[in-house]
């Protein structure tokens, strides 16, 4: 099996698992617990809790963990937006949905959200995001990269704009956290979401952090875990895992991102070479070193994917999240592609573990799989007659 | 969103993709936008549906419906065809998720299309043998 | 280490561990993507779906994962609260914070809540929830159990009483599920909250039972998963172990309830004969089979865990959560005890693992520490030179 | 909320718990409420502080705190003793957790409250030398 759905998640790094194991087995204690294996637990989380915040660039008690990627989102969002006074909100076309859906849940109540366009390759443009601040603007959240096109957002010059204003600035770092260098600081951004299964970690961790002094109210009332902010009994192990994987990935940062990088542009390369009427999707170079994004006119995401599948290769077309979905995605839509283009794209996403023989492999297959669809295709019967 | 054993089959290995050079009946139903467009070929001799060939831009439920349908329709009366609903063809396949449902009612208006075309190439009114008109409303099956 | 505080987490059982690894190791695919190994994910969590369906009666579509017992009382109170057009709610004194604390965040936003007293049994009086619910009325919440005197509730009595008045009704069945029968049918709820790792399943994965036609807005929103009901991706390996785990506590719940019961009746028994100034909390026969909880006069309950750490000896003093605050446990309040007694509880909890001889064990240093500790307490100086 | 070392052996081994018989300054702070009570007895001659012992209802932070504060001004001048305050026992200790800073503040009252008495017994205004009156005003030290 060729695995190329890294963005989607990817496979647990069997040393961050051997450090999740103790806690897995007999250092189960809670927590919260003061006796010995208690504070055993409490000691693990909170120099995870330092490593995350290392690897931020942040202080440990910036730093909150989650359930999920989704649930650091929905907490900022929602958290700073229900503290606030302002009743505008300010977000980008492209965001993942567990940031937009926030965006819609609170413009269904009460909130006023703009949705700042991008250009064709995915940019959203500062001058955009100065003309649409007012007066009440109470929370502006834009992604670091997004997840389907790979376009690294200019999130400096984006979070100076906010920061003049004195409004809250939001990224989602989900997909470029571990991959790309972050630094709270260097970023300017107030509160920042990071998710574990997207950098080798465990499914269902991730945090948030949460500049001192940033107003926002509790997500998850309860218990008085983390430091009172985020009830719930700590996932230790997921925890211990997350902080592993992401001293992995900052530690191998450069090294991956250039291995990757390669991987990826000799896969967009050969595509180019061998298969005709696609399009590569996002920006040539703000790209995360993962991402490649295709469209192949005439034919249709999901019929490619399973194709892909009955090889042994395992891609994505559009975010995992979508799939299911009979809209064409959003992000595609937003750079300006038309509804059947949109239909037919293709995101491989590279790991370091990842190779150039899986990608000859990849380019064997798909070449062949494309043309077997837009032979079947009525949308291609035109172009073939005409060639 | 999980397929059949039948539906995965059907979409590795469609029956009846093609064109018919002289077919007598042609019939296109969905649109781009939808991201579904099925275009169903026909042969008809009297009345009985003598082969039939479809070409399909659409997701793998939109390719094994597709399949299906054209597999269930060959050999058949236009009566017999007529009567063929998207559930049966549902029931063939084993099922189909329910975000995919809208394809096999592609698939039964693709059929009912090319049996309309054969109709008015000859003058005929379509509308009272094969009912009304056929178009894909929107790109959802539900809500 | 004798580990008797199973009421605040427990051990993953070795069993259910096993049954995660496939999915902490090579089956690593995200559930919302088409491919194999995505179907494969999805094939695991709706099976494990089905699992924890199976185990309180509910069906499949009525049982959506979360990252935690808390996530899942706090999507039940505040999702039914705004998903309602009545302002009023109620719930009792007694319950965990991850619900009291929802109320008082609701309470003061809009909300009116009525917090039902308990006896000093801890029970509460169905009179009263009759007596408190009013036309505008939006959701009754009360546990199944409690976390710290395990006190068992007449659930359907009380959730017949807010159906007859159509008013949705929730319980925190979080300490009761896998060590009482339960049936959300029999119990007559709409919905239902649990975690795993009170039953030996990992800790950070819980469920919400939500009866079919409840109203309830989301509460993590997103993507696509679990119905569309809880974005993020799907913590496989946690949801596995959850359901392997609810099977097991189900298939053996007669058998380890009679154990455990047997186990704390001799606990209880020893220590009224070998300790003076205690009294039990809670109720002498509707209680968790697990729970005991005394109170010893005089002295103040960390001081008394930690000399029982000390001896390698691990319990509790109310809930973990708690832990670390300085307020007694509003639970001893609410039964009526006095402050300073409140102050000086200890919880114990068994599980099917532990032994006579461990409570032998515990009996043996229990009692020379009360009396280490009354020693050093001004409060203990008149009793002592009255005896 | 986690321990230093240092209190867990104060707690473990608490330094001069106990009473004195003739005892010439007690004081006792803190309230059954907050679930702590400290009590302290001196042994008071030419102004040193010859002996003290305490006696503690409460956490292990203020079992900790009352030995550390019992140790430090054993042997002390009064002037020395009140010279003693709260950061000094916890520093002693090697910190405290910020939910338990509180204990310590009641192991410097404590202290204040027994040399308050001393001066009370002998007709003395304890309020000039020691300061304001002494109470555990709240259980929180924090909001
Ligand atoms: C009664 C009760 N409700 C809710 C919870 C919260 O569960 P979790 O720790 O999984 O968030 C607990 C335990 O912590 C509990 O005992
Ligand atoms: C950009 C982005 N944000 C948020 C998420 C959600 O993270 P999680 O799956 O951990 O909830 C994802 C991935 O799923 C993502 O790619």
């Amino acid at each position: 099996m060729i695995y190329v759905d890294n963005a989607a998640t990817t496979r647990l790094k069997p040393e961050v698992l051997e450090k999740m194991m103790p806690y897995l087995t007999d250092h189960f204690g809670n927590p919260s617990s003061i006796y010995t294996s208690g504070r055993e637990a409490k000691i693990a989380v909170n120099s995870a809790r330092a490593g995350i915040a290392a690897a931020l660039g942040a202080t440990e008690s910036e730093i909150f963990f989650t359930g999920s990627g989704s649930e650091a989102d929905n907490w900022a969002i929602k958290g700073v937006a229900h503290a606030a006074k302002g009743k505008h909100l300010i977000t980008s076309a492209i965001e993942h949905h567990a940031v937009l859906h926030c965006f819609e849940y609170l413009g269904r109540n009460g909130y006023e959200v703009t949705y700042l366009p991008v250009d064709s390759l995915g940019l959203v443009n500062p001058e955009d995001l100065k003309n649409a601040i007012r007066e009440d603007t109470a929370l502006i959240s834009i992604m670091t990269a997004n997840n389907e096109i790979g376009t690294i957002q200019p999130i400096p010059q984006l979070a100076a704009i906010a920061r003049e204003h004195k409004i809250p600035f939001h990224t989602d770092a989900v997909q470029a956290f571990g991959h790309i260098p972050l630094n709270v600081n260097e970023l300017g951004v107030d509160l920042l979401s990071v998710s574990a299964h997207k950098i080798g970690g465990p499914k269902g961790v991730g945090a948030l952090y949460i500049r001192k002094g940033t107003k926002i109210t509790q997500f998850i009332h309860g218990g008085a875990q983390e430091n009172g902010k985020r009830a719930s009994t700590e996932n230790v192990a997921g925890i211990v895992g997350f902080a592993h994987a992401a001293a992995l990935a900052i530690r191998n940062l450069d090294e991956n991102a250039k291995k990757v990088t390669e991987l990826r542009d000799y896969y967009i390369k050969r595509v180019k070479e061998t298969i005709p009427y696609c399009v590569l999707n996002g920006h040539p170079e703000l790209r995360l070193p993962g991402n490649s994004n295709f469209s192949f006119e005439f034919i249709e995401g999901e019929s490619l994917l399973l194709s892909l599948d009955m090889k042994g290769i395992e891609a994505s077309s559009g975010s995992a999240c979508t799939s299911g979905s009979l809209d064409p995605s959003h992000v595609l839509l937003a750079i300006g592609l038309p509804h059947e283009i949109a239909h037919g794209s293709l995101r491989i996403s590279f790991s370091e573990d990842n190779t150039k023989e899986e990608v000859d492999t990849i380019i064997a297959e798909l070449g062949p799989i494309v043309q077997r669809l837009r032979d079947m295709s009525p949308l291609y019967e035109g172009i073939k007659n005409k060639a | 969103m999980l397929y059949s054993e039948k539906v995965m089959e059907h979409f590795a290995n469609p029956r009846n993709v093609g064109e018919i050079e002289d077919a007598n009946a042609i019939g296109e139903v969905g649109n781009k936008k939808c991201g579904d467009i099925m275009k169903i070929y026909m042969k008809i001799e009297n009345e009985v549906i003598v082969d039939i060939k479809f070409k399909t831009f659409g997701c793998g439920a939109a390719v094994a419906t597709s399949s299906m349908a054209t597999e269930l329709v060959k050999g058949k009366t236009i009566k017999e065809a007529l009567a063929i609903t998207n559930k049966a063809v549902v029931e063939a396949l084993e099922g189909l998720p329910p975000v995919k449902m809208h394809c096999s009612v592609l698939a039964e208006e693709a059929i009912k299309s090319a049996i309309a075309d054969y109709y008015r190439r000859q003058g005929i009114d379509p509308e009272p043998i094969v009912g009304c008109s056929l178009k894909c409303e929107s790109c959802h099956s539900h809500g």
